[in-house]
């Protein structure tokens, strides 16, 4: 299966912009089925981003964040060509993660 | 109760007449001319909105409020549709059992051709639409068919579209009577009032585009399927050209008809004729 | 989640000690600088919160003042209130955390995020909204909370069934 | 806009409510004049989804024996069922009017 993680970082000078959008239902749990019964709560709790062994980025997210969830943020201290390893864990112990090549 | 509803009928069928005596363009030249008709649709949104650059229409409501149109931009940068869209090249390249693959069933092995569709077939006398041939070709190939309004049959067409990006929609209706009556239908369809809302395409689609229906804002009719299939946030998921039929449908009041049904396949044909010229600008995001 | 906490008993009891003080409303007694930047574990009773307020000092254990420098960019009507795109830049400097919360929302909290140095503190993100909001961004920044705030309208779509 | 006031006003109007209480004979014979405009329109594919939701409703009541609420639902269905056959009939030329030329 192909991951659930679909990133984009391009590096122009010292800053890296980093764009990331993650296959993830984020259910919030107080939405109900056809059947009419509550689609228990399923969303992403922690995203963390890092490079050449330090984190540049850890996000925290709640049942407020959209379906697919997208981020983007930029840093420094990233080249062309590194590593950039990214993971997230779900309120039910599901995960994943990749390792992308800074472009 | 038979009485009251007779007079009842009888005057408002006056009523009916009157308006129709009223209206100016009440002589329809029977002759159909997809070509004017085309050229006349065209112009009425150019003239309508003079300051939304031609290829913009197929940005649908992004054309027409600023707004929207950043918050669709945003969305652009990593769209939603990015996953049918690998789901769809994926399943493209996908060998059916018998080893063979969509490539074999299409021209130019399915690549960058969804602006010649919906097209009229000759032999079979009908209008053959992307999803259409897409399900024939899967059954031709021993495969079960895709339900049209799901999301196997939106990650394909997805990516058919993708390939036709930037190429301009370029329907052809072949001298047929019966290719000209299938556009006279579309047409005929599309301007019909239905529901218990009693409202037709044109409706929403050419008297009020750019207003408000609630939270959404109206898309043009110009150009309305040269961003399929669509990615829309009310569904949180893809959108094929039959689902967006359905659902508009049922949003009036009117029971909907089979997907891929005559009706649908004659009004595809219709709206995209009169789009010729326009980009594809598939697969597409939207409220 | 459970094997955090099972291997690291003492840090949670602190923790929880930490966390009643505050709810405690001993406010204003000047917190111990472990609370000052968004600790690294996962702030599950901040996410709990209903209230705006609640959330915030959960989080950071005090109060943010408005500031022009913090600039919070969000729809004027939300397009769907299922994928609404926000996003927050700021000139302060030493950053070490952004957050955002959305004020009807049932819980009032919806992303926090940690910002090591070398990180830009500018965000943009997609969320959700249950209703017309005040849509808030918080930034700590040296130790201090600063905020900017925008109301976004959220309707349903469509003529109805 | 004034066409559809029209149409309105139309199935408005031919709701009639039942002196007495309604038999079972009463509600078979409204629920099958119901059901025949009902497959009319169906027929000219201009059904709407309120007729066929009031056919349902009227079904419902009839078999738990709620004669009345099945006679008044079936009515309803049969006039909704009548305005969409309208809707169909006038709209055959009516949808010039809207075209661009």
């Amino acid at each position: 299966m192909a991951s659930s993680i679909r990133v984009r970082a391009t590096a122009n000078g010292d800053i890296t912009e980093v764009q990331t959008l993650i296959q993830h239902p984020m259910d919030t749990g107080l939405v109900k089925d056809s059947k009419g019964e509550l689609i228990p709560a399923h969303y992403i709790q922690e995203l963390k981003f890092e490079c050449n062994g330090k984190d540049v980025f850890v996000a925290n997210w709640g049942t407020a964040v959209s379906k697919d969830p997208y981020v983007k943020f930029s840093f420094k201290g990233g080249k062309k060509g590194d590593d950039l390893k990214i993971s997230w864990t779900d309120n039910k112990g599901g995960s994943d993660t990749i390792t992308a090549k800074i472009a | 109760m038979k009485a009251r509803s007779a007079v009842l009928l009888a005057s408002l069928s006056a009523a009916l007449v009157a308006f129709a005596l009223t209206s100016p363009r009440v002589v329809a030249a029977d002759k159909v001319d997809p070509a004017t008709d085309a050229k006349a649709f065209q112009n009425f949104f150019f003239q309508k909105f003079p300051d939304v650059k031609h290829e913009d229409f197929v940005n649908g409501p992004y054309s027409m409020n600023a707004d929207m149109k950043r918050q669709w931009q945003e969305k652009e940068e990593f769209p939603p549709y990015e996953f049918a869209l690998d789901a769809g090249k994926e399943m493209f390249a996908t060998p059916f059992k018998n080893g063979k693959t969509y490539a074999d069933c299409f021209p130019n092995g399915g690549i960058g051709i969804r602006q010649n569709y919906p097209y009229f077939d000759t032999k079979e006398g009908k209008v053959v639409t992307l999803e259409l041939a897409l399900n024939r070709c899967r059954e031709a190939n021993g495969e079960a068919p895709y339900s049209y309004v799901k999301d196997e049959m939106a990650s394909l067409t997805a990516y058919m579209a993708f390939t036709s990006r930037g190429k301009l929609m370029d329907i052809k209706i072949p001298d047929d009577p019966r290719a000209l009556e299938a556009f006279e239908n579309g047409k005929r369809y599309f301007y019909t009032r239905r529901g218990q809302l009693n409202f037709s395409c044109a409706s929403c689609h050419v008297q009020s585009p750019g207003e408000r229906i609630r939270a959404e804002i109206l898309a043009p009719a110009l150009g309305i399927l040269n961003a399929m299939p669509i990615y829309r946030s009310e569904w949180s998921g893809m959108g094929t050209i039959s689902r967006r039929f359905v659902t508009c449908n049922s949003q009036t009041r009117a029971v909907p008809l089979e997907p891929q049904a005559d009706e649908y396949r004659d009004v595809e044909y219709f709206l995209s004729y009169v789009a010729n010229g326009l980009p594809i600008s598939g697969p597409g995001a939207r409220p | 989640m459970t094997a955090t906490t099972g291997s690291h008993p003492t840090r949670r009891l602190i923790l929880q000690g930490a966390a009643s003080v505050a709810l405690l409303g001993l406010g204003n007694l000047p917190f111990a600088p472990a609370r000052a930047a968004a600790n690294d574990k996962y702030p599950e009773e901040a996410f709990k919160l209903k209230n705006e307020a609640d959330a915030i000092k959960a989080l950071y254990g005090r109060t943010a003042e408005p500031s022009e420098k913090v600039k919070l960019d969000a729809p004027e009507i939300a397009e769907n209130g299922g994928v609404v795109p926000i996003s927050v830049t700021t000139t302060l400097d030493k950053v070490t955390s952004i957050s955002f919360l959305v004020a009807e929302n049932p819980n009032a909290l919806a992303a926090s995020y940690r910002i090591p140095d070398g990180t830009l503190p500018a965000i943009a993100n997609r969320l959700k909204m249950a209703k017309t909001s005040n849509v808030t961004a918080i930034v700590e920044a040296d130790g201090k909370l600063y905020s900017a705030t925008k109301e976004v309208k959220v309707t349903v779509g469509g003529c109805g069934g | 806009m004034k066409r559809s006031l029209n149409l309105a006003m139309l199935f408005a109007l031919s709701f009639a409510p039942a002196a007495r209480a309604a038999s079972e004979a009463d509600y078979k014979a409204a629920y099958a004049a119901a059901e025949a405009a009902s497959k009319e329109a169906a027929g000219m594919r201009n059904q709407w989804t309120v007729t066929v939701t009031a056919l349902a409703a009227a079904k419902k009541a009839g078999d738990s024996g709620d004669f009345d609420r099945a006679v008044a639902a079936s009515k309803e269905a049969e006039a909704l069922a009548k305005a969409s056959i309208f809707q169909a009939n006038s709209e055959k030329e009516a949808w010039k009017a809207m075209e661009i030329r």
